[in-house]
């Protein structure tokens, strides 16, 4: 498996080759992208802060969640910090498996789980201002323990 | 107050902006929570009060509860809500 | 939209850039990869033969089914012939949209859907023998007409 | 029979190596449907014989049922079930 914060680009191919397998017959890559319009504002750019090494662990916890729910083969994520444009990639998923449903499903799932606990923060910035976004306020945690990721 | 060793704390996003900082250090007392070293935290850097209630905390990159001792050379983080990829879930 | 069937290799980047825009936030891309395994044989290599004329126009008609149920952005479709060896790419599906939601989903859909109606045929080549793989078999013709790709 | 023109026909995959062609042409006569062009390409390649239940018909790349008329121009194809991608569906 390949768990990786960048500073630069990501590298789709790179992730590709990580997963494929002879005897994988479906890969199912998953791009988040920077978006123009967020909650009806025009987005200039994105921000991204990490905690990396924390990060590239809380990714290998779910991508065994993962593993241990659907019979894929690999799973490999990549997310990019800094300041990224409209356009740019921000997240690679890639997750191979022998048939493609649970190819698909897998990496559905990988993603949403990625977005709830993997520690990673994006500032956006629009015309006169910028707001940190932080999703839904999640559970305090005295009942969000570690077991939580586990 | 007992010293019993010190914690890194490391700050992130909106929270290292509030506190003008990524990186400070907490003196441990003895059965020091992160619950506590946040409070502590709070004293040094106000603009991080009022945010107990959405922070979640980690303890060498695991996360913990807030009741979570802390030991000498442990790295807590503070770390606000998630929100990976591109846009909010 | 793309929608290409091709001799040599697939072009995944490509297909990422043909469906990438301002406004989406999510693309799915799929491989469909050639497994070393089916149905217990070992396979040793793949012979895909197409109707290049009329698989693009049907793979256009599902996509224009696929658009009419989720508000995706961008499609686009690659699919080889020839012989192919174990772990190459025979079949990529990209596509676009606002949210990832509807990129995993319409992604999914449009793989299965490709795969029952799109006028293309594997030949599996194994130790010792071969065999056309014909999926399941379909409705007669004459309950199964036009307007089903429409 | 009267002859009224002539459709091209195209195999493909286990049906073009049953009849050795990818190509050939049917004589159309007087309402002559694409079930009846695929019986007279039964006479002339027997091995295609048996296999009207499962084979589909295009004609200019649309599918059509067995009973659609063909005229003079057309272009008959004989689709076995499809397979596309890497595996059965």
């Amino acid at each position: 498996m390949l768990f990786e914060v960048v500073a630069g680009p990501l590298d789709p191919q790179r992730l590709v080759e990580h997963v494929r397998r002879d005897e994988s017959g479906a890969i199912a890559l998953f791009y988040g992208v920077v978006r123009n319009v967020n909650m009806g504002r025009r987005v200039l750019y994105l921000e991204y802060d990490a905690y990396p090494e924390m990060a590239t662990k809380v990714m290998r916890q779910i991508a065994e969640e993962i593993r241990a729910r659907w019979p894929v083969t690999e799973i490999a994520i990549q997310h990019r910090t800094g300041r990224l444009e409209i356009g740019e990639a921000s997240l690679l998923v890639a997750v191979s498996a022998p048939h493609r449903k649970e190819a698909f499903e897998a990496c559905h799932a990988l993603v949403d789980r990625f977005k709830e606990v993997v520690p990673i923060w994006k500032k956006e910035v629009w015309e006169g201002g910028e707001t940190w976004i932080e999703g839904e306020p999640v559970e305090h945690p005295s009942s969000q323990t570690a077991s939580d990721v586990n | 107050m007992t010293g019993v060793g010190k914690a890194r704390v490391r700050l992130f996003a909106r929270l290292s902006e509030l506190a003008r900082t990524r990186e400070t250090e907490v003196e441990l007392g003895e059965g020091l929570t992160v619950g506590d070293a946040y409070a502590l935290l709070c004293r040094r850097f106000p603009d991080l009060a009022g945010f107990e209630n959405i922070v979640m905390y980690a303890v060498n990159a695991e996360y913990v509860s807030r009741d979570h001792p802390l030991r000498d050379g442990d790295e807590l983080a503070l770390i606000p809500p998630v929100s990976g990829g591109a846009r909010v879930v």
